[in-house]
């Protein structure tokens, strides 16, 4: 924060009601935070009105399952969109884009989140991991894909990309849970299908696997 | 004009890195602005396009207002710290367990995840008339819906309530008032520390917030003092579904009792009013007195003095009762094993 | 600029919800503007006042030292309304300009003492007091056509002296009887809104439009009455109004005072031992005269 | 589960798991279903996964009022927009086509139905016009550009309001449907088919509202009735006679998937992306709405999360991409929010019910007269209040009953079917009755439903007017599952234990019956068994998570011989030819299409039989089929399964696919003719005979404890023995079992919709308001089992489950709560603290005993 009174000062020459660009950058920059791409700061032109597709866009590049992506990300746009409709990975669900389901878990830097409630600009220089990431890259599924497949755990399926990236996420701070654990771990989704047993055992059955595999 | 409810609205968005370059900028958007701590509560109001901010200032990528530190006198929590890692941490595990416990009841895994203690002690009321977009009171309108002859309130307020009948949802903040933390609060002109209980305001006072923070202001950290450090602590949250809800109502207390005599008490309640009430006349009571189901049963009595139902939610009185007399007296755990 | 704060009713409608606040500066910024306009005018622009001749110098022997002006009652009257609207005002708006106090008690509690003071006025002012005299009558619409003219340099007849009350004073209390009689019937009707001790509540008495027009009427009503009570204390304080103030306070005027503004043959105030041949008020009349 | 994480777990073990399907290799059996991997890899794709080029997003403007009428609209701003492509409104929507039966007759349809988009809007949330527009931000956008005024009109929420005397009515005809009979057919010619029923107007009397006691039911005229015995006598005899009146909630399906859809149209057809419980059947839903001929429907639904009775045939709504991407010409995707889903996405209607019911000093019912009227919303009426009658009569066996109920229109948003729809109801209506008699009389829960139970060929609901008798059921072995899922969930010992309160919790025990329908018949299989000697599996039936558009073919693969690895399932596009399906409601799936699918089987059989005669001579019967080859009994001379299809292919005419079978429907015959000459195409309908109506059947149990300080309870267990005929596929019965158990379990925990009364509009919108249970809301062990005894009136024995376990599900927890906390506390669902804790204080229910949404 070296800087930060120099900052001070070109803010306050700054007229009250507009930001100044060059200002902001430097207060970034002496915040001593990485900028990696030019989307790190927007201008202060008003955005309002002006939807269309490309208006107001920046081109970003977030680390999705290991990979650099970039998209052109909308500021108010949520990583579940950029994920599904500008990634092409579809397997993280929509299903109610209120925080509330769970179907859109995904990890970022290993901490499961509702993608739906996260910025895609928030994530620019974090790890997102989704279900299609999970499987390694030959097609080995993660233990706890094979949890489910081995139990036939869940009905439509349609939480199921959810519930398993928030077990793969619940299980890396905690290997060797109990049926009722593993429950709360993955209590932030909801299965309308109501088949939480079965899933509890097929989940149960990924960390066995998982702890199996770490073993070997 | 017709209303829809769905998609997020463009907004600019500014990312500051320090505490400093945060207050700049609020104070140049002033009223145009929207504070964005975890988004929990935010996105809500965004998704459903009832607030229309023209520039998000997102607190997320500044540093200085995560993690826990200890100070000379306790320890002092950063308000974008999550609450995972409130639940997580040793000396709260250890020393200040009530609000470990408190956050560990909130909502979900991943909320808790990117959820952040400022924002839950923050978090505007979940009145389901407001959070429709209805023009109420709190809304800057001129109605309670909830208090209407038909108006579904079983939610709503039994204590304090002054035309708006909301609660604060909150279940940190009990915990916090039990604590006896402090806020700290950096405004224009510098830091203001206040007691967490004066953080929160009640309708008859503002009837457009539940919290004091003007705009430009921010919640940067809440201090935990040592004096209550290891003391008997009690949490308990009551809700429907459970994972995922709010609190029809929560207690939170913390007691020094030597001898089986209650030295000092702090105690607190949310979702029976607009903010969180701490029971300073149970509290005045009950110092002196046994730690005991009679202290407990007198405390309880004591607290829902006042208290007026609405038509759906007379329930919250007994409730509110039996709360502060477990948090006082303990309760009578069953014996039987499965 | 909106004037008005509007709303989405639950049903979609776009209705008022309320006066835009700005409103309360701008009242506020009216009423000094008139301050310097008025103080302006009388400094460097006003003449000095002429009436015709207001009678024998016999019926001004008759005039007491000091002119019965306002009763006990009907002072008392004013100066619980003064405080009634001081209170409303100040908590009406002071938590809209950021001064934030549980307020609404002492502004429903005011409102029910203005209300109540305001309906013994009304019934004391009709049947105790000449009802008319704060009324402009026809000589006050003549005369103002005449100091009309003559400000702006045209011939024209003096005008009379005053009745009890100068043609600005009767307008002036037309304004207050609108805003206030406004404020306080939607305040009634507001009333079924918030817990009081009068009625059952019953917020859905009227549609939300209806009760929008309500709120808007009411929040008009109270800016009007900034800009008017500001006007008014204004008057009040201006050092040749001081007699009259100072009438409110102790009831009475000085004969001075009275025979240089005021027309006896349009305010008779003769003591009682004068003729019972003059017209005007009865004895009760003059007592009470507010 | 691995033995090391059982012991680990404090709570109590699952009992030993069952072996199921006995002498079979594939029925029976677990195996992993061919559509796991897509599912667990996230390339599962579901209606709003796909992406087109060139496609376009639409939004709906919703209806704020409950019932008005839309005056004036103004969208020119919204259509100068840029970005915006069109707008959809009521007057572009296609007539709806009438509907031809089978046999050939019309069923006229219905204008005064549910259509996609209104300017009459019949409840808070009905869609009135849709913006199509390059992203959902303008569309959004530009539907906040539009002036829309509407005038209001009288509305009502609750079924009661509109019956008082000078009620409002929810439709500007009235608020019930009148039904009337069909006209009588002409000489020679099929029955025609009823007329459209129309809407009238039903009031009761103030006499009728004056003559309930506080808190029940009023009961005045109702259009339906059926009685069947003598109810007086039973009612004079009783040892015990209650008259209780119970309500239940209303509850939105909320399937996790929204009812999202995409459509565009080439080459003269229309494709509809969308996610539906029936894949087959959907198309010609579809092609009504849209009035085009279903050849020009191709219908893609290769996954749908969830349906419950939501989703039969996709929903009306997936007309709206499809006509606004006519419009433009391009693609169109129309993203359902949940918000959306709340109001356009079904719900189960809840039911009002008031119950007088004579038992004798056994705990026999012995009468019953049972009223009901449901709040249906303003469309079409639903069977639930006539089915929960139905389901009441062969569940209890009531030796006399009277049933009379109504279904009432409101203004509120429209209902479907959802798992046991009508059963659910009657059954948590019901069984907290019985609970409060067998308590009175002193009787054990268990006995007292032991006695009233359905067994065999049980009878069920009134005397059909066609021969004069009360139809019956195929098969019911209801006891058995009754008393093994006592013992296994030790009931005894429960019911023995004391004290039942300890501190301050309370411990109560529950078992509940439950039934409902579970299966139909008449439909067609098809499948190729390819030169490369693969069985190819044509399934019609939708991917809806219940796994029967998988399963089912297990016993056509059973009756071959093939083993599962050499089984292909082409299933989810509707381009690809399948047989005529049953839709998949109303748990009738694993029922009918096992039959279907083992007549296909047979047919093969039979074709492969053939086949080998003709290429190695000797006759047919000669010839057997087992381990991928036809080969003459006793060893000798055989074929592959592949050589046999090539000899298909050869032969043509019946064995190929070119001759089909006079039997089949025109949509078999259809994909048929598509497939000829793929390889061995074989292709049946269903003509088992079946003597009886099939039902499949539940027994619940479940303990509850409850905090009495807080009113908070949790379910501690939870068991559901099912009586369903022969295990198909044990797991995916087991997640139907106890999955459909918790959605019944949802009814008591407090799944509600709550409205404002004054508005007429839904408060409850978000999850953590209408409060679908969470994994923590349920035991965190619960058990199942299933008897495995087949269905005698079914050559596979299997019949569905979906529905059956529902009420159970529901009534074991009230049960169990009123064993905990007494008859007199509630009766209602759902319960929750609320309800609990105030009528503990008072000691009587304290909430409406008529208001569910609290």
């Amino acid at each position: 924060m070296g800087d930060s009174d120099d900052n001070d000062h070109k803010l306050n020459e700054a007229p009250p009601t507009t930001i100044s660009r060059r200002d902001l950058i430097k207060g970034v920059i002496a915040g001593g935070v990485t900028v990696s791409s030019a989307s790190y700061l927007f201008r202060a032109t008003s955005l309002l009105g002006q939807s269309g597709q490309s208006t107001g866009e920046r081109l970003l590049t977030i680390n999705v399952n290991g990979q650099l992506r970039r998209a052109d990300v909308m500021r108010q746009e949520t990583l579940a969109w950029t994920l599904r409709h500008k990634l092409g990975l579809t397997g993280t669900k929509l299903g109610c884009d209120r925080a509330e389901c769970g179907s859109c878990t995904v990890l970022i830097n290993d901490i499961p989140h509702y993608a739906c409630s996260v910025l895609t600009h928030m994530v620019r220089d974090r790890k997102v991991l989704t279900i299609e990431g999970l499987a390694s890259p030959e097609g080995k599924l993660h233990p706890v894909q094979q949890g489910v497949i081995d139990e036939q755990g869940f009905q439509c399926a349609f939480c199921m990309p959810g519930f398993i990236m928030a077990s793969v996420g619940f299980l890396k701070t905690n290997p060797n849970p109990t049926r009722g654990e593993l429950a709360f771990g993955v209590s932030g989704n909801l299965c309308r299908c109501q088949d939480y047993d079965k899933i509890l055992t097929a989940l149960m059955r990924g960390a066995e696997n998982m702890r199996r595999a770490s073993n070997v | 004009m017709a209303v829809i409810r769905d998609v997020m609205p463009a907004f600019e968005l500014l990312q500051p890195s320090s505490i400093v370059d945060a207050q700049k900028l609020l104070q140049q958007q002033g009223r145009d602005a929207w504070v964005l701590a975890g988004g929990m509560d935010s996105f809500d109001w965004l998704k459903d396009r009832i607030k229309k901010p023209k520039v998000v200032v997102d607190l997320s990528g500044i540093a200085e207002l995560k993690g826990i530190r200890a100070t000379s006198d306790g320890i002092e929590i950063g308000a974008m710290t999550t609450l995972t890692e409130v639940v997580q941490h040793p000396v709260i595990k250890e020393k200040f367990k009530v609000l470990a416990e408190s956050a560990e009841l909130v909502a979900s895994p991943q909320i808790r995840n990117q959820g952040t203690l400022g924002g839950n002690v923050s978090q505007d009321a979940r009145c389901w008339y407001y959070r429709a977009g209805w023009p109420c009171y709190r809304a800057d309108g001129n109605i309670c819906y909830a208090d209407t002859p038909e108006g579904r309130n079983r939610e709503h307020a039994i204590l304090h309530a002054e035309r708006c009948v909301a609660v604060n949802p909150s279940d940190t903040a009990p915990a916090l008032i039990a604590l006896d933390a402090k806020f700290v609060i950096r405004t224009s002109k510098g830091e203001r520390v206040i007691d967490a209980e004066d953080y929160f305001v009640g309708p008859d006072i503002d009837i457009t917030s539940l919290h004091v923070l003007k705009p430009g202001e921010l919640l940067t950290a809440i201090r935990i003092p040592s004096a209550w450090a290891g003391a008997q602590f009690y949490f308990e949250k009551v809700r429907d579904r459970n994972v995922w809800d709010f609190p029809l109502l929560n207690v939170a207390s913390a007691m020094v009792v030597s001898n089986g005599t209650i030295e000092r008490i702090r105690i607190a309640v949310n979702g029976a009013a607009a903010r969180p009430l701490r029971l300073k006349a149970v509290e005045d009571a009950v110092r002196g007195k046994a730690a005991n189901a009679a202290t407990g049963t007198m405390a309880g009595k004591l607290a829902v003095e006042g208290a007026v139902p609405l038509q759906f939610n007379a329930y919250k009185i007994p409730l509110m009762r039996n709360l502060v007399k477990r948090a006082i007296g303990g309760v009578e755990e069953a014996t039987w094993t499965s | 600029m909106d004037f008005l704060e509007w709303a989405r009713s639950p049903w979609g409608q776009n209705v008022p919800i309320h006066i835009a606040w700005f409103l309360i500066w701008v009242a506020v910024i009216a009423g000094f503007l008139f301050f310097i306009v008025h103080a302006t005018y009388l400094r460097y622009f006003a003449k000095s006042k002429e009436f015709a001749s207001s009678g024998s110098p016999l019926i001004a022997a008759r005039i007491p030292e000091k002119v019965p002006r306002h009763s006990l009652a009907a002072r008392l009257f004013h100066w619980i309304m003064a405080a009634a609207m001081f209170t409303l005002l100040f908590t009406a708006f002071l938590p809209k300009v950021g001064v934030p106090f549980d307020w609404i008690t002492y502004h429903w509690i005011a409102g029910a003492v203005l209300t109540a003071s305001i309906l013994f006025h009304i019934i004391h002012a009709s049947f105790f007091m000449d009802f008319w005299s704060i009324w402009p009558d026809r000589i006050d619409v003549r005369d103002a056509g005449r100091r009309i003219l003559r400000f702006m340099g045209k011939p024209a007849p003096p005008p009379d002296k005053f009745a009890k009350y100068p043609l600005e004073n009767k307008l002036y209390h037309g304004a207050i009887v609108a805003a206030g009689l406004s404020a306080i019937v939607t305040g009634v009707f507001m009333m079924f809104r918030v817990r009081t001790i009068f009625f059952p509540r019953n917020p859905y008495l009227f549609g939300d439009m209806t009760w929008g027009m309500m709120y808007v009427l009411h929040g008009l009503a109270g800016v009007g009455l900034i800009a008017l009570i500001m006007v008014h204390v204004y008057f009040g304080l201006r050092p040749e109004k001081r007699a009259i103030t100072k009438s409110m306070i102790f009831g009475w005027m000085s004969r001075d005072f009275y025979l240089k503004e005021h027309d006896p043959r349009r305010w008779p105030v003769e003591t009682p031992t004068a003729s019972p041949t003059s017209r005007g008020a009865e004895p009760e009349g003059i007592r009470d005269a507010g | 589960m691995s033995e090391e994480s059982v012991k680990k777990e404090s709570q109590p073990a699952k009992a030993p798991e069952r072996v199921y399907g006995v002498g079979h290799k594939l029925i029976g059996k677990d195996y992993p279903t061919p559509d796991l991997y897509a599912k667990v890899t996230g390339l599962a794709k579901y209606a709003e996964d796909y992406h087109a080029d060139g496609m376009l997003f639409c939004k709906l403007l919703l209806s704020p009022l409950p019932h008005a009428r839309v005056k004036h609209i103004d969208t020119r701003a919204a259509l100068a927009m840029p970005g915006v492509k069109a707008i959809l409104m009521a007057d572009e929507l296609p007539p709806p086509a009438d509907s031809l039966t089978d046999n050939g007759t019309v069923i006229k349809a219905n204008l005064k139905s549910e259509r996609a988009l209104t300017m009459e809007p019949l409840y808070q949330g009905e869609p009135i016009l849709a913006v199509a527009a390059v992203d959902e931000l303008t569309a959004a956008e530009a539907i906040e550009q539009i002036r829309i005024d509407f005038e209001p009109l009288p509305f009502v929420i609750d079924p009661l309001e509109t019956l008082r005397p000078g009620g409002p009515n929810p439709r500007l005809e009235g608020n019930i449907w009148v039904q009337a009979p069909a006209p009588s057919a002409a000489p020679g010619a099929p029955p025609p088919n009823p007329p459209p029923p129309t809407i009238g107007e039903l009031k009761w009397t103030k006499e009728d509202f004056a003559n309930a006691k506080e808190g029940q039911l009023p009961m005045g005229k109702v259009p339906g009735e059926w009685s069947y015995g003598d109810l007086d006598p039973g009612f004079k005899n009783a040892a015990l006679v209650l008259d209780e009146t119970f309500v239940t909630p209303d509850t939105s399906h909320q399937t996790l998937e929204t009812r999202t859809a995409m459509a565009y149209w080439q080459n003269g057809k229309v494709h509809v992306f969308t996610g539906t419980q029936s894949t087959a059947q959907t198309v010609p839903a579809i092609a009504r709405w849209l009035n085009i001929d279903p050849s020009n429907v191709v219908l893609i639904s290769e996954y749908t999360g969830g349906g419950f009775g939501s989703k039969i045939t996709g929903g009306v709504t997936l007309v709206i991409p499809a006509l606004l991407s006519k419009k433009v010409n391009a693609p169109v995707m129309m993203r359902i929010s949940r918000e959306e889903e709340t109001f356009i996405g079904r719900a189960r209607p809840s039911l009002m019910g008031r119950m007088k019911v004579g038992f004798s000093k056994e705990g026999r019912v012995i009468a019953l007269d049972m009223f009901v009227i449901s709040n249906n919303g303003p469309y079409d009426a639903n069977g639930d209040v006539p089915s929960s009658g139905r389901i009441v009569s062969l569940l209890y066996q009531c030796e006399a009953m009277r049933w009379r109920g109504a279904t009432i229109l409101t203004n509120t948003p429209p209902r479907s079917a959802q798992s046991s729809p009508g059963g659910m109801q009657g059954i948590a209506i019901m069984e907290p009755i019985i609970a409060k008699a067998a308590r009175k009389l002193g009787l054990d829960q268990v006995a007292i439903r032991r006695i009233n139970c359905p067994e065999g060929k049980a009878p069920v609901g009134p005397v059909m007017k066609s021969d004069g008798k009360r139809p019956h059921a195929t098969s019911a072995f209801l006891k058995e599952a009754l008393d093994r899922g006592a013992e296994q969930f030790k009931w005894n010992e429960r019911v023995a234990r004391t004290p039942k309160r300890s501190g301050t919790k309370v411990r109560g025990v529950g078992v509940s019956l439950s039934c409902y329908v579970g299966g139909s018949i008449g439909f067609d299989g098809l499948l190729v068994i390819t030169p490369e000697g693969r069985v190819r599996f044509q399934s019609g039936i939708g991917n809806l998570g219940t796994e029967a558009v998988m399963d089912v073919h297990r016993a056509g693969a059973e009756v071959l011989g093939v083993p599962w690895e050499k089984c292909d399932i082409t299933w989810g596009d509707t381009a690809k030819n399948f047989p005529y399906t049953c839709v998949s409601g109303g748990s009738q799936t694993t029922h009918a299409m096992t039959r279907a699918a083992y007549a296909t089987a047979m047919d093969a059989k039979k074709k492969l039989q053939e086949i080998a005669a003709k290429s190695l001579g000797g006759k047919p019967e000669n010839y057997e089929v087992a381990n991928e080859r036809v080969f003459r009994k006793g060893g000798g001379a055989g074929m592959t399964l592949g050589q046999a299809a090539a000899k298909a292919i050869q032969l043509g005419g019946v064995y190929d696919g070119h001759e089909p079978s006079a039997d089949l429907n025109k949509l078999t015959k259809a994909s048929m003719a598509a497939l000829a000459g793929q390889g061995l195409i074989a292709a049946a309908k269903d003509n088992y005979p079946r003597d009886g109506q099939t039902y499949s059947y539940v027994a619940s149990f479940a303990e509850v404890e409850v905090d009495v300080e807080t009113g908070k309870y949790y379910i501690v267990d939870f068991l559901a023995y099912a009586d369903v005929g022969s295990v198909i596929h044990p797991r995916a019965l087991g997640g139907q079992v106890l999955g459909r158990s918790v959605l019944g379990m949802g009814h008591t925990l407090g799944q509600k919709w709550v409205y404002d009364p004054h508005y007429g509009a839904m408060l409850s919108t978000r999850f953590y308001q209408n409060k679908p249970p969470t994994i923590l809301d349920v035991p965190v062990n619960m058990q199942w089992a299933a008897l495995d005894i087949p269905d005698p009136e079914t050559p596979v024995g299997a019949r569905g489950v979906g529905e059956p376990p529902v009420g159970g599900g529901c009534a074991s927890i009230l049960n169990a709560l009123s064993d905990a906390l007494g008859d007199e506390i509630f009766r209602r669902a759902p319960v929750n603290a609320d309800t609990i804790l105030t009528s503990l204080e008072a000691g009587r229910p304290m909430q409406h005993p008529l208001m569910a949404h609290i």
